[in-house]
Parts: C-alpha cells; structure tokens; sequence
C-alpha cells in the first residue's frame, strides 16, 4: 500500500514536470509522429530539457548518469511522456550504444562517449543493415582491413535512421573472412565527418526522409575506436539487437493509439447520421482488439515480474514483439475503416511540427495514413514476424 | 495489479498438479465419463478429501473462504487433466448461489453437504431457443401466499442428471424481468422431472420440467428478485473457472503437440522440420500465453473485488473462446487423423472447449458487455 | 439462351424424379448427415433406386453405364439431389474406383468389376493410409509377396472409411523396396472375404464409426487382381488423389450450410429476445462468409469452364479444396456461434434415420456439433490443407 | 452466368496490357505522379487515341457504348501498371453520371470533349466529417425560379484539382433527403473555389468551396431529387472498375513478390526456400484468383443488366479490401524493408489500394449492403 502511494506521488511529480516544461511546441511534434521517430529539432530540444532535469537516461546504472528509478518508476515516466505527447528521443544512443558501451566499452569510451549522449552534443545512428543483407546480419560486407593504428572501412550501409542528422556512427564491420561468417565481425565507432563518408537519404513511403544508405569509401577510423574485442562484435550485436527487441514497451503505444481510435470513432458519422462509436460491427472489432492489447499489457507486467525477480524472461519478449506489432497495425487498419477517405490527402507540410497553415480534413485524420504505412516497417525490423516466430519456436519450444 | 502468487496458493497448485498427474489417466477419465453416472464418485470423494470442494465456500459452513485466485488455480489442473467430475457445476456455480444468497438454515443444509463431497448441485436456467441471456425466463413462479408454484422447461442443465439439488430460475407471475428468483428445489420434489443424456464434452446434463413444484420461501435464493444480480456476480467465478480451465487444456495441447510434431516423421523428416509447423506451434503458444495472462489479471482483480474486474472477465472469456479454438483445431491439425479419434485426448479437450464457449454467454455476448462496462468507467 | 431453357427443363426432370423416389426415410437420412457419409442403409437403398433409373454414375464414360449428361447437366443433378437431402451416395467405388478401373483396368477387370459397382452388389473402400504414414503415402509398409500366381499381403491400413460395411477393398502395397520409396508400390483388388483379414472398427471423436483399421495376415490374392503394371501403384494412385481434390463440388455444400445457418440464425433468440438474424455482428460475420462462398461457387464455375474447353484448370482445383474446407469450417464455427448452449447434447441415436423417439433441443441444433467435429476432417484428409498451399506454390507459383 | 470474354473483349484486353507495359514504366509514372497536374496530358492524349476514354460512352454523344465488361479490361491493366491517369474519376463516374442523367445539350456539350480527352470531371459528393453516406450531403442548393443558388463545402474531391466540370450533390431546400439533386457546374464558375492537394496514391485532389454559386436549370443532372438514383447506378461501375483496378494491382505483387522471393537470398538460402513464405505467396495468390472470380461474375451481372448485379459488386468490394491488404500488405512484407520506400512500385500499389478502399463505400458499408440485398431477394 505505501508502495501504491510512493509510486501514485511519483506520477505526480513527473506530472507536474510535464506540465511545465513540455511545452506546446514540443507536444504537438510528439502528437505528429507517424513513426518511432518525432521531428528531429523537437526530440533534441526534449532531450536538453530532460538531460537539464537529469532525465534523459532512466534506464542507465546511475553511475553512468541514470536516475535510479525502479522498473515501476521508469514504466510510469514513459507513460506519462507519451500520454503528454512528448516526442520520443532518439533510442540510438540512449537505448542502444549507452547500454553497450556500459557494458563492452573502455574506461577512455565511456568516459568520453556517455556524457557528450547524455547531453545531446552527439547524435548517433545505427550501422548494422547493409543491402543485400537485410534480416541476415551475419552475412554483411562492408569490410574494415587494419593497417597499423588505423582501420580503413569500405562499403555502405543502409536502413540508417536519422543518418543525416547524425554526427556519429556505430558498424559493425567485417574484419576477417575467416571461420563462420558471424565470427570476423568487429563493433566500432566512427565520426561522421571522417573524409569518405557519403550520406544518402532514402525517401520513405510517406514521401518523408528518415532513413539514409551511409557509404564509406576508404574511411579511417582509429584502432581504439573498436568496441569489444577484433572479431566479437557478433557477441555485442546479439546483446543489442535483444535490447532493441525486449527494451521496447509496447502497451504505452497501443494505449495512444487505442485513445486516437476512440478518439476518431466518436468524431466520425457513419450511414445513418449517428456517431461511428454506435456501431456495433465496429465496436466489437474495436473490443477484440482492446482486448489483446490489455492481454499484451499484463503480458509485459508479467515479464517485469520476471526481470525483477531476477528471472529470465524467455521469448515472452519476442512475443510481445510480435503480438505488439501486429496488433498495432490492426488498429492502423481499423482507423482506415473508421475515417474513410478522410486519410487520403497527403500533407507532408502540416506533419512539420513548425507548420501553421490550414490543413484539410480533421485534425484527428492527419497521420492515419502515414501510420497506417510507416507501421507495416514495425513487422521487418528488429527481426521480422517470422523470425520472431523462428524464435519462439527454437528457443521456448525447442522445436 | 500483483500476479504473483502466495506461498499457499503455490502449494496448492503443486498439489493438485501432482495429484492429478499421478492419479488420474485419461483412461481411467473415458471409464468414469462412459460410466452411468458420467463421473467417479471416488475421485469426487478425494477432491472432497484434498480439501478442493470447500476451497471457496465460506468458513461459517464448512468451508476454506479462499477465493477467485484458488478456483483458478484448481480449474486450470482441471483442465490440465481433462476432470470431468462437476467442480464448475457444484462448487463454484451451486456452492457461489448458495454461499452468496441462502438463507442461513438453507446454507446450513446444504453447503457442508457440498465440502464433503455428499451433495451435487446444478444451476437450471438456461431455456431452449434462446441464450446468452443471463436473465430473460419463461419458466413462473406463482405466489400462492405461504408458497410459490413453479412452472417451466430447463434445457441444457449442466451437471443436472446427477444433481440433488436445482437452483432454479423463475419469474414472479406479473412482476415482469426485474422479479426473476432463484430457487433451490431438491431433486426429488414432487412435479421434478428430468431427462438426463450425455454432452459432447463426456459429461452428463439433462432437460428439466417443473409441474406445478410447490416450494416454501425457505427456498428462495438471495431474495426475490434477486436473480440478476446474484448470476451476475457468481458467472464472474464460474467464467474465470471455465477459462482457467480451457488454459490448462490449452498448456496440455500445447505440450501434447510440440512433443507429437518432434518425434512423428513425414516425407523422411519430422514434422518439426516444416517451418509453417512450427510457426504454427509458436502462434499456439502465444495464445496460450496472452490469455493467460489476461487470466492473472482478471483472477488477481476479482480476488481483490477490484471494480474492473467484471470487465476484465469478459475480456478473458472472450479471449479464451478465440485462444482455445485456434489451440484445439491446430492441435488436432498437427496431429492429423489420429486426433480425430475417441482414443486420444486431444480431441476430448477440443469438445470440451467447444462446450464451455457458451457457458455463461459466448464470445459475441463478451465482447458486448466488455464495451458496456468500459463505456461505464 | 435455348441452352438455359435445356437447363431448366433439365432441372425439372430431376427435381420431378426426386418428388417420387427420394422417400421422406431416405431425406431424413440426408439432414442428419454430419460429416461426408450418409447412414450405410439409406445410402445403398439410393444407391439401388438410381442404378434402376440408370442415374448412379453420371461421371463415368457411358459405354461403362454413365448418364451422356454435360458438366452443367451433372453439376444440376447433384445440387438438386444435395439440396433435397438426398444421402450422398458412396465415393469409393463410383468416384475413385472406378475411373480408376476404366482407365488402369484389364477388359475382365472392367467386365466383372464395374457391372457390380453399378448395381451396389459390390461395397469397396480404399486401403491407402497405414499408421505411421499419415499424409507421406510413399513410405507405406504392407507388403505383397509374390508367390506364383498370387501375392501374400500382410499389414495394416487405417482410416479406411467404412471398411465395417464393405465386401471389397483396393489397396497401395509395398511389391519392392527397391528404388525411390514411390516406385515399389502396386495397386490391388482385395475381397473383404478372405482369410486373415481383420477389420477393426475406430470409434471417430463424434462417439460413432466410420472409419476402421484393415489388418492383412498373409491374405492371398490372385495377381490377376494387380491393377496396371506391377510397381506402378503410384501412378494410379496418384489419379486418384487428384480425383478426390478436384472431383468434389465444394459450392453445393457451402450451400447448404448456408441455408442451415440462415435457418439456425432466423429460430434462435439473442439477448434482447429479437431473433439473432437482426444481430449486425453476426450478420456482418455471416455475409463475409457467404461472400466467400460466392467467390468459390465462380471459381468452380471458371474450373469448370477451363475442363470443358479442355485446358487444364491447374491448381485451381487445390485451391477450391483449401478454401472450400476452411470455409466449411468457419460456417460450423458459426453455427456454434449461433445455437449457444444447444450444440452440447449427444444424441447419437437421434442420428440414425430409423430412430423416432424423442429429441433434446431444437432439431436445426441436432448435427452442429457432429459436424463441427467431423468437418475438422477435411483439412486433414485427401491432402491436408499444408499439403494443398505447398501444391499451389509448387505446381502455380513455381516456388 | 457467362464469365468467357468475347474476341473483341480479348483484343482490347491484349492491346491495352501491350500497350502499358510496352510504354507505362514506373519512373515516368513517378514523374507524371509529381509533376503540377498529378498526371501526364501527353498519356491521357494517347489512351484517347486508343479509344479507351470513348469506350463505355453512348454512341450518340462520341463514344463507343461499351459497358462494364470493358470498364474492368481497362481498369484492370490500368492497375497493374498503377495509372494515375484519372480514367476512373472522368470517364466511368463523371461519364456515366452524364451519359445517364444529363440532358442532351449537356451531354452534347461534354461527353465527346470527354472521349477525346479534352475535359476533366470531378464529383464533389462527400463531405467532412462523415462517410461510407451515399446521400446525406450538407450543400444546399436554393431554388429561385430561374436558377439555383448552391453553397456548402465538398471534401476529398478526387480528381478536383484538375476538374473542367463537377458534378456536385446538393439539397434542394426545404425538400429532404429525397430531394439530393446533381449539377453539373464548370470549375471557371463564380463562387467556386477549390483547394488541390497531392493523395497518398500519387494523384491529386481538392476541397471544394461553392459560395453562392448559380446555375440554370440546364446543370441539373438526371432530374430533381435523382442524385441517389443515379449515383447507386454509376456506384456500380464504379465499383467494378476501382475493385478491377485493385486486382491487375494484385496480380503485379504476386508476381513481383514471386520473383523477388525466387531470387533474394537470406542466411544462405533463396527467400522461396522457407516453407513459411511459400505458403504466404500460396495465400496471396488464392486471395488474388477468389476475388477475380467475383470479379468477373460481377462485371458479366452488371454487363447483363441483372437483378443481382447490386449485390455482386457489394460482395466483390467487400472482398476486394479483404484480398487487397492481404496481399499488398505481405507483398512489403516478403519484400522487407526496400518496399518501404519510394523508389520500389510495390508500396505504391500498397498506398493506390488503401485510398480505393473507402471510395463509393468501404468494407463494412459493403457488407452491410449486401446483406440488405439478400434479404429482399
């Protein structure tokens, strides 16, 4: 019962930052996303306000620069945030290469790398996917050959989100050709401003940029750049790629999104003049979903139990993966049916954060259908549905 | 919401997990369901022995107090196990309206009977041509002062061919839907009559004709006019035992079929080696999973008398329905032929789930009441 | 147009035979059919009545006692029969037999076999599956010995349907282990009468038999009852599986659950006390189903189309099986849907045509849930509905 | 039902694929798609030249008087090759709604501009805020004896920004919904105003603003109070031709995707060699082959002016959303992250169909209907 109240004041407290520094500016980038990703100049200016209010990392050992909140704690910070509209941060750094670096880094690479993330001066990308090698990491190319203290990168990268806004870069690269193909894989560190380095955007779906192909063409990168030993950086993937599978939470999107549903249900007029949250058709596919994303959510409390008690959580988290990405793209499909061509008219203008022009259509209608398409990319990366079935099949049964 | 479970209730569910391993074979369940009776009596009095018959009937008679969380945890071996003895029928349904609604001579009488394994019990309200409707009844009460006079056909009344006692469901002639009662009639009141047949899920229940049963208001359950409420509150313990029980079938088919799908071989391979098989195997399994976890959630919430806990209830149930179909034709998918024979349990576990759907409203009925009770909050 | 008036008036002619032949005992037969077999008795009494009017094989050449009747004429005659609950008429022998013997078949073969088949004197069931080999028909196991003129078979075969009422039974056997496992197998006609032959009734999961397993112990049988060459079984039995796929008409029975779940929705009361036909959800399901079905119905219409303009439908026919059973399915899913607790009684005896007591329950809810069952079948039999997709990719898509 | 095409159906049928796939590659139809007008006049030129734009017309005013048979042929190729050319917007509705409904000055006046391709149509029929509504319209039209005064605001014009001439729906005053009424007003008209905006299908649209605009009585289309009339009538053809569209769009992905799959190798081996995406391409495939079978009954109904051609086109749309997210859906699926962008055709087709899903009636309005339809047969 104290528990309850601590955690009930806590929510309060982050409330009440909310409602003072998340300022409307920064809510309505936080409302526009139609991705994991907000509009790039509202995430970092959310991200110097929480790195002011020593924020910016709950999921960090606090040594490092976390807040040493319990798992309770950071879940309610995160709901809270999203439920205010606060843009997303960029999980790059804070989510992927922090943890890592945490882990596998020097003391130099900690000490140089984990304030300049924290505090926003660097901006990191992912440079795992290569073309021709989607979902088969192991099988990349882009080669890093070392010559004294340095190692020369050829090849490309691509998938790079927000690689044009990033100053820096973490590969993995292909530093032996020997033994199995995961086993010449090296981590490393790379400026973006290192001579050889060409970015090219990849316009989406959406006709939005978010991702880029990263070329590297004779790049040098120093030797003490290298994360983890020469040829482990297999071993460092595998912690991420779990990270980026289970760090996840799943049950704040489907909530968001179950409220623009219901939201945008109560809005619209069917065929007989009345409200669409009157028909019934709509209503019980409406309550079939809800209902799995409340079996997803209590899903997730029981994987926190499991963390928490120290156990390990098996594939429920590549479940919840799976259940999680597939049902959000059932309510993107369900927001289609209740809008009607209300989601058609495509205005990339009006998803800028800065815009201040008239829009057509409902507000509630502006991203369905940018969400409707950038959503069906949740299914393929970070392992695509069939491998998330590949796994739960190997790993939880055994077959 | 905490899903974890106490010390007790863990040592409770290893119990009824050993008991039930070791001692009740399928073979031996396909006796005692062809048996006239359609159950053991033994087993019944060794489930009255381990204490399972009075888990959540009230100390004051005879019974543990304990609540949602142990009905789900003995439900789900149950269904591990394929129990066809009447746990649902007698103890949570017959001892939750009596526990809830008798009188204190009338609980007296009857719920130590039930603990110990002496009486059975069936709820008689369903009527034919109709369903999942919890309340609307053709069968009439007429108050005749000092007495009442019960007139009516009951269809489908689970457990009724054993039954000793029926609590009936009766509308008060000319006090329209709000005044529908539940009696407790024994079975061998005059102007009872049944007809007692097999279920498709190896249980027995019967039709029930009422002429002219004179009852005294010593047999009224709950009150006049309390049915509603009364069948409301207690479907929410009977549809979390009927879930948790189609949750542990599913754990068991689960089970039986990745064991089946590892070992048979086809096309000089084992099943297992089809991916579109064993993708299949995981998609049961997260199944399973998700409605498990609703089960916790909706069990933990219903312990607690938590206000969402009815919600929670139909979305368990309506969960389960679509979980256990997907589980119980694929497990008999995977199987092939051999499950489509009376002599493997996976197909046993496939009619029971078909029979539970609509027990206490189906998965449509659920669905509805689901967004009712969340336009509510 | 004078071809559509040909049509009706061909209508006509059968509906006016089945006003006075289909008795009311032979169409009771006909409703209370829960899975593709209709009571022994009633069958072979209809059986009997169309061999007398020279109807019972509309499918076969003439010469061999066939009707002359045109795909629309014989597509006609077997809706009108479906849709006046006739019982569906055996299709061991008229279906898979003898094609099979018309066209693999030695002049005697066809000379003392079929005019028996016509007549119903001779009852056959197919001995393909064995325990043990499920849907890999290759791996099979019983063996025939040559020995002299004969072959000494022993073995065990399963799943054969109605083997309890059947005086003649043709079987795969192993005649070599030679080769690929296809190519040692032969095909052969067995009496049901000879010794060593065991027949064991499978009581199904409905509670009733249809189906047994055969033992062989050195049961002798003339060579001349091999049917095509020796080890060239596969051939012939591969004739037959794709008669069995493509043989069936899918659209006449879709039809008539139809016309069951319509009536199970217009008798049975939901919970507003109104009839569950004014239910949106259910309606809403039901008319996706019943487009389906539609779709079907005029894909069996273009298979037929593509036959009589003689070009090979292809793997059409795979898919009318796939979709046809899975949507079988879905309408008995339905079905339970709709009757709620009334599908729970198991009336066994009250599915025999001869019996006239009493019934528990509404007669529209007698058979759903032995269908329900039973149905689970045909996705498993004659090709599951995993072998089917693998077909479809294989033989359409090349993959 | 006759579902075999006659040899002047397969002529055009041929013509049109040789023609697309000879001359409508993807990079021009990406060009067209972003340039100012939304689509290439120089095409639209051509496809008059072919006669495709007279096809369906009267014979008296210009074109051909062919029906739906010939309205799926090309709407079906026109898919394939994802046209953004607005051959469904000018020529089967604003076509047929003036072919049917105006009078002969009036269709004098723009049917042959219309088969020479030398005017665009739009209808101006929905508004915001609601839909799946095929005749509640909130624009007013006020009768003043010699004219009519419109007003009101139409939303997701397709085709609006580049319209000569809109049909618009509008209400007499006064009258009911039963007095929904049609003009036809050229876009030059004082007091029209409209917005044009690029579609997520590539093509472009406008919001409509008519504020006081007048019209004689030679712009009213089909009579008074016929607009419900006549827009189910051309809904028809309509619908065939956007579900047509749909399934040359299918037949693309299945093909695309079989290809790509075929070649594209992961963790050493093809895409084509994981059981699981072979059954998904099988699934994709009886998705495409089911919903064409309807198709082609559908359009042989409506070609023969039968009674349940309503019912049909009902079925076939509804199915038609069904298959088209399947398969457009798993095509980027199998594909994997290079169909997320917009160099690839496949998302294209992706986006083409979520945008035709809700055109004349979505899924579940479709549904609906045809179960109304049903129930008067």
């Amino acid at each position: 019962m104290e528990k309850q109240e601590h955690y009930a004041e806590f929510r309060l407290r982050v409330r009440d930052f909310l409602d003072h520094h998340l300022t409307p500016d920064l809510r309505r980038a936080g409302r526009l996303m139609t991705s994991v990703f907000a509009d790039f100049e509202a995430t970092m200016a959310w991200h110097r306000i929480l790195f002011q209010q020593g924020w910016v990392a709950p999921d960090w050992p606090q040594e490092y620069g976390g807040t040493g909140w319990d798992i309770q704690e950071r879940y309610i910070f995160q709901e809270e945030c999203k439920l205010a509209n606060a843009p997303s941060l960029l999980p790059m750094g804070l989510q992927m290469l922090g943890p890592m670096l945490i882990r596998y880094g020097t003391a130099e690479q900690k000490e140089f790398y984990l304030p300049r993330l924290l505090s926003g001066e660097d901006v990191w990308c992912q440079g795992y996917s290569e073309p021709g090698a989607g979902s088969d990491l192991a099988s990349l190319k882009t080669s890093a050959v070392r010559d004294g203290d340095i190692f020369r990168i050829n090849g490309s990268k691509i998938w790079t989100s927000y690689a044009q806004h990033s100053n820096r870069i973490f590969c993995l690269v292909r530093t032996s050709k020997e033994g199995k193909p995961q086993q010449g894989i090296s981590f490393i560190l790379v400026d973006m401003d290192a001579p050889g380095i060409k970015v090219d955007p990849i316009v989406g779906l959406d006709g939005r940029v978010e991702q880029c192909q990263v070329f590297f063409d004779d790049v040098e990168v120093p030797v003490a750049n290298l994360v983890g030993e020469e040829n482990q950086g297999w071993t460092v993937a595998k912690y991420l790629l779990e990270f980026e599978r289970g760090g996840h939470n799943f049950t704040i999107d489907l909530k968001k999104q179950l409220g623009k549903l219901h939201r945008q249900m109560a809005e619209t007029r069917g065929i007989n003049g009345a409200s669409l949250e009157t028909y019934p058709v709509l209503g019980s596919r409406l309550a079939d979903l809800e209902i799995d994303a409340l079996a997803v959510e209590y899903t997730e409390l029981r994987i926190k139990g499991a963390n928490s008690a120290g156990e390990n959580p098996g594939a429920l988290s590549s479940m919840v993966k799976l259940v999680g990405t597939e049902l959000g793209q059932a309510f993107n499909e369900l927001s289609l049916d209740v809008l009607g061509p209300a989601v058609a008219p495509c205005q990339l203008e009006a998803l800028e954060p800065c815009y201040d022009g008239d829009i057509v259509g409902p507000r509630y209608a502006l991203t369905a259908m940018a969400e409707y398409i950038n959503n069906r990319a949740s299914t393929i990366y970070g392992g695509t549905a069939e491998i998330q079935r590949d796994i739960i099949a190997k790993q939880v049964l055994g077959l | 919401m905490s899903i974890e479970l106490t010390e007790e209730q863990k040592m409770l569910q290893d119990s009824a997990e050993r008991y039930l391993k070791n001692s009740y074979d399928f073979d031996q369940r396909q006796a005692a369901s062809r048996s006239a009776k359609g159950f053991s009596d033994e087993r019944w009095a060794q489930f009255a022995e381990m204490g399972w018959l009075a888990m959540p009937l009230p100390e004051e008679h005879g019974g543990f107090g304990f609540g949602a969380m142990e009905i789900m945890l003995l439900a789900e071996q149950m269904g591990r196990y394929l129990v066809v003895e009447p746990f649902l029928e007698t103890v949570v349904v017959g001892g939750g309206l009596l526990a809830r609604g008798a009188t204190t001579a009338l609980a007296e009488r009857y719920l130590p009977a039930v603990a110990e394994g002496q009486l059975q019990v069936a709820l008689a309200h369903g009527e034919e041509g109709k369903h999942a409707s919890m309340i609307n009844t053709a069968t009439t009460a007429v108050d005749e002062g000092a007495h009442c006079r019960l007139n009516g056909v009951k269809s489908v009344v689970a457990n009724g061919d054993q039954a000793d006692v029926f609590i009936v469901s009766a509308r008060l002639v000319g006090a329209g839907n709000s005044a529908v009662t539940l009696f407790a009639i024994p079975a061998d009141a005059e102007g009872v009559e049944r007809r007692g047949y097999p279920t498709y899920d190896g249980r027995r229940a019967c039709e029930l004709t009422l002429r002219n049963v004179v009852v005294g208001p010593e047999a009224v359950v709950g009150g006049r006019g309390s049915a509603e409420y009364l069948l409301d509150r207690v479907a929410l313990d009977a549809q979390l035992a009927a879930c948790a029980e189609v949750i542990g079938g599913m754990a068991a088919l689960v089970e039986a079929t990745q064991d089946y799908i590892g070992q048979r071989k086809q096309f000089g391979k084992t099943l297992s080696s089809f991916q579109v098989l064993r993708h299949r195997m995981a998609d049961m399994y997260v199944q399973l999973e998700l409605t498990r976890s609703l089960m916790l959630a909706a069990a933990s919430s219903l312990a607690g008398e938590e206000g969402d806990a009815a919600r929670l209830i139909s979305a368990l149930k309506a969960r389960t329905v679509k979980a256990g179909r997907f589980v119980s034709q694929n497990a008999i998918q995977l199987h092939g032929g051999i499950a489509m024979t009376d002599e493997l349990s996976i197909g046993h576990y496939f009619k029971r789930f078909a029979v539970l759907e609509s027990w206490f409203g189906n998965r449509d009925f659920h669905l509805q009441r689901f967004r009712e009770l969340q336009s509510v909050a």
